[in-house]
């Protein structure tokens, strides 16, 4: 697996990025530019744009200026933009009829990844035993771990994540925290929006950029 | 010992005593199931062979008769098992009673089946009677609009996910649709077509008796039938209830479990 | 057999759907009932019992 | 091609789990077919002429009544969100999404026509026309609807919206399908209207994926 995603170096550059909603400019002039093993967390107030931000660099809100995705690896110039990003938003992306294992198996085959560590990745996200379980039953919580197991369904280099830690308790924090080193450590990218302070094995590695500063 | 202590064990008292009729319901309703399965069988092989062996051809519809045999006590079970289904509402309605929304649940898909047979029957005895397969006259309109309300409360109990919440709403549609029984027990009456009148009447029998032990010893057996597939499916629903609540438990309890442990792991 | 007359095909059929609708109905409360108590079963395999079956004494003391 | 049957699969499989909806839209179907020999009377010359019809209409309203469901689900918990970056493009997506709806909607329909057939006196030659004809037509059906829901899916009143986008373009598909099942015994007009129903399918199923998928985009901005 980190074999795989190292294959899939990449850097990305944001050079004077804006996003208009009826000539109404929800944020510009955003700039930045990470390499490989590099996180940027974007903080701000509600309503600062962080969200469209990280809609923008997933493919789908429109905007101005320029973003780009570099790749390093070999044959790997063919895989499509969006197959490179994980986009895990305040939306959970699950279907609460079906098991925990169901939810995550139809995500691995969207994703092109492989269905048979499921059990060890519910687990890892403290949902042990639960597989065959309705999604329904989860709480909040819970079922926001479920919706952050599907960046372990397949290796992608760029994860995109929006309030990740929002509905977690600390044990969730660590996990995810952990996640986030662990996807940095193999040469991943992360860019999320958060509130709280994720605090990370190797704090050089994040940046921060402050987002409705400039309105 | 800490999973006991937890503080969710006031919370089950609760729920316990909520599921304790259909707990006691469970207990003694075992004992009839196999009786009336035996009772069921029996009643339909006598049934069965006095349909066919032992009962003339009626003098005005000849050997179609034998569909009568089928076609009347499943015509009767759908008023029945509505009848049953309102009283059940009622029971949810006033006293809120676990068990009679089982009841009332339990019962639909049934109605359905024995609605559906009727209906089915009945158009083909119309055939070869009436020379016609169906006529919208009052009875049969009623019968099929009874149909369709069996199958619009099957589809109104699938749409709740919160069934004792659905329970007290589906119990108010199924007593509007109630109306529906006596508009089919009096539409031979009232719309005087094409149907025939009731078989038994306040004047008495008014028809022979060899015609009259079938189709008695028939309705006997189809109305066991149902009072058994009625009784396990009854146990069915509490089971599933049942196995639902453990989950969400399990689920909830799984959280707590697993942030006390990870907490002494941190401790330490 | 006994003979059915000029309409024994009507007889019949409405016989045989009779028959399946009843067949279908008997096996649909069979499986529903087999596949619920399953459920119960595999949970209770898993350790997981209703607190009632479990400690009732417990919570008759607690009653008490 | 695996991804698109696995999208079917879990449309059918949250179908069935479920089951209340698409009982609903039968249970709808079989109510028009039974209210309109209530409101038309019951003479079985009229009925029999009048049922291509009123099983069109009846065929029409219902699928209409399912279209709310059909991508709103999707929109609000996010699932749609997060195929924009799944390995499969959206349009193969809204391509899988047709054919479950027809899966689930139309077709439980077009098996439930026998009981209106019965119902409204219809002769042998004109209830085959009529299945032959909804076999036919109803894919084009389920691929305009798509296009309705797919446009509507942010709206508040999607579940009225769609419909009254959706009716106008049906049209074509009522006319021909009508006339198919009509002039069975002129087998010239009615085999004419059947290639025009077959090529109005085929032209809105290889058409509309792009479309919806064009609105979902929208949608999500």
């Amino acid at each position: 697996m980190t074999d795989c995603l190292k294959s899939q170096k990449i850097s990305v550059s944001a050079n004077n990025l804006g996003c208009f909603r009826d000539q109404f400019p929800i944020f510009n002039e955003i700039s930045f530019s990470l390499s490989a093993g590099e996180a940027l967390f974007l903080r701000g107030a509600n309503g600062s744009g962080k969200t469209s931000l990280l809609l923008v660099l997933a493919g789908i809100l429109p905007y101005s200026g320029k973003f780009e995705i570099k790749r390093f690896g070999e044959n790997q110039q063919d895989i499509p933009a969006n197959q490179l990003i994980h986009f895990i938003g305040h939306q959970n992306a699950i279907k609460p009829e079906l098991t925990l294992k169901q939810n995550l198996q139809f995500w691995a085959q969207m994703y092109n990844g492989d269905q048979t560590s499921i059990s060890q990745i519910l687990e890892k996200a403290r949902l042990f035993g639960l597989d065959n379980f309705l999604a329904g039953h989860l709480s909040a919580g819970q079922k926001h771990r479920l919706s952050l197991c599907r960046l372990l369904l397949s290796p992608r280099p760029l994860w995109l994540l929006d309030e990740p830690t929002s509905t977690l308790d600390s044990q969730g924090d660590t996990w995810v925290s952990d996640l986030i080193s662990s996807h940095l450590a193999n040469a991943g990218i992360i860019i999320a929006a958060t509130h709280r302070t994720i605090e990370l094995k190797d704090q050089k590695k994040t940046k921060s950029l402050t987002m409705g500063a400039n309105k | 010992m800490n999973a006991n202590k937890m503080p969710s064990t006031n919370k089950p008292k609760n729920w316990f005593s909520a599921l304790a009729h259909p707990g006691v319901f469970l207990g003694w309703s075992r004992h009839f199931i196999r009786p009336l399965i035996f009772l069921t069988l029996i009643s339909f092989a006598i049934g069965l062979w006095f349909a066919f062996f032992n009962s003339p051809p009626d003098y005005q519809m000849g050997e179609t008769v034998r569909i009568m045999y089928i076609h009347v006590p499943n015509a009767w079970l759908a008023q029945m098992v509505y009848s049953i289904m309102a009283i059940s509402a009622i029971g949810s309605l006033v006293w809120r009673h676990p068990l009679a929304d089982v009841a009332m649940k339990a019962a639909a898909p049934l109605g359905a089946a024995f609605t559906a047979i009727a209906l089915f029957t009945g158009a083909l005895w119309g055939r070869p009677t009436w020379g016609t397969y169906w006529e919208w006259d009052g009875r049969m309109t009623s019968t099929l609009v009874l149909f369709l309300m069996y199958l619009g409360l099957v589809a109104l109990w699938n749409t709740f996910s919160d069934q004792s919440k659905g329970a007290r709403i589906i119990a108010v549609f199924t007593l509007v649709g109630a109306i529906n029984i006596p508009i089919i027990k009096f539409s031979v009456e009232w719309w005087n077509a094409l149907h025939q009148p009731s078989i038994i009447s306040t004047q008495g029998l008014s028809m022979p008796a060899e015609i009259y032990t079938p189709l008695l010893i028939m309705t006997l057996a189809f109305s066991l039938l149902f009072f058994t597939l009625h009784l396990v499916n009854m146990r069915a629903e509490i089971f599933r209830r049942r196995a639902n609540t453990l989950e969400r438990q399990h689920v909830i309890e799984n959280a707590q479990a697993s942030a006390a442990n990870n907490g002494k792991g941190e401790n330490k | 057999m006994i003979d059915l007359g000029p309409h024994a095909i009507f007889i019949i059929s409405s016989y045989v759907g009779a028959f399946l609708v009843t067949a279908i109905m008997i096996a649909w409360v069979w499986t529903n009932s087999k596949n619920q108590q399953a459920r119960l079963d595999d949970l209770q395999r898993m350790g997981i019992y209703r607190r009632s079956d479990k400690n009732t004494p417990d919570i008759a003391e607690e009653t008490k | 091609m695996r991804a698109f049957l696995i999208v079917i699969g879990r449309d059918l499989q949250l179908a069935i789990k479920n089951g209340g909806a698409t009982l609903t839209q039968l249970i709808f179907f079989i109510s028009i077919g039974v209210i309109m020999p209530i409101a038309i009377g019951p003479d079985k010359q009229i009925l029999a002429d009048l049922a291509p019809a009123i099983i069109w209409i009846a065929a029409l309203l219902s699928t209409l009544l399912g279209l709310d469901r059909l991508f709103v689900a999707d929109h609000e918990d996010g699932t749609l969100l997060s195929l924009h970056h799944a390995s499969i493009s959206l349009t193969s997506i809204s391509a899988a999404k047709i054919i479950s709806h027809w899966l689930i909607t139309a077709l439980p329909l077009i098996l439930a026509t026998p009981l209106l057939a019965v119902m409204l006196f219809m002769e042998l030659p004109q209830f085959l026309a009529t299945i032959t004809a909804l076999l036919l037509g109803t894919p084009a059906l389920a691929a305009l609807g798509a296009i309705g829901a797919a446009i509507s899916v942010t709206l508040k009143r999607g579940g009225m919206v769609a419909p009254i986008l959706i009716l106008p373009l049906a049209i074509p598909i009522l006319i021909f399908g009508v006339s198919a099942a009509n002039s069975f015994a002129g087998a010239q007009t009615s085999s004419s209207a059947m290639l025009f129903l077959g090529a109005i399918s085929l032209l809105a199923v290889a058409f509309a994926p792009f479309a919806i998928s064009l609105a979902l985009k929208a949608a999500e901005e």
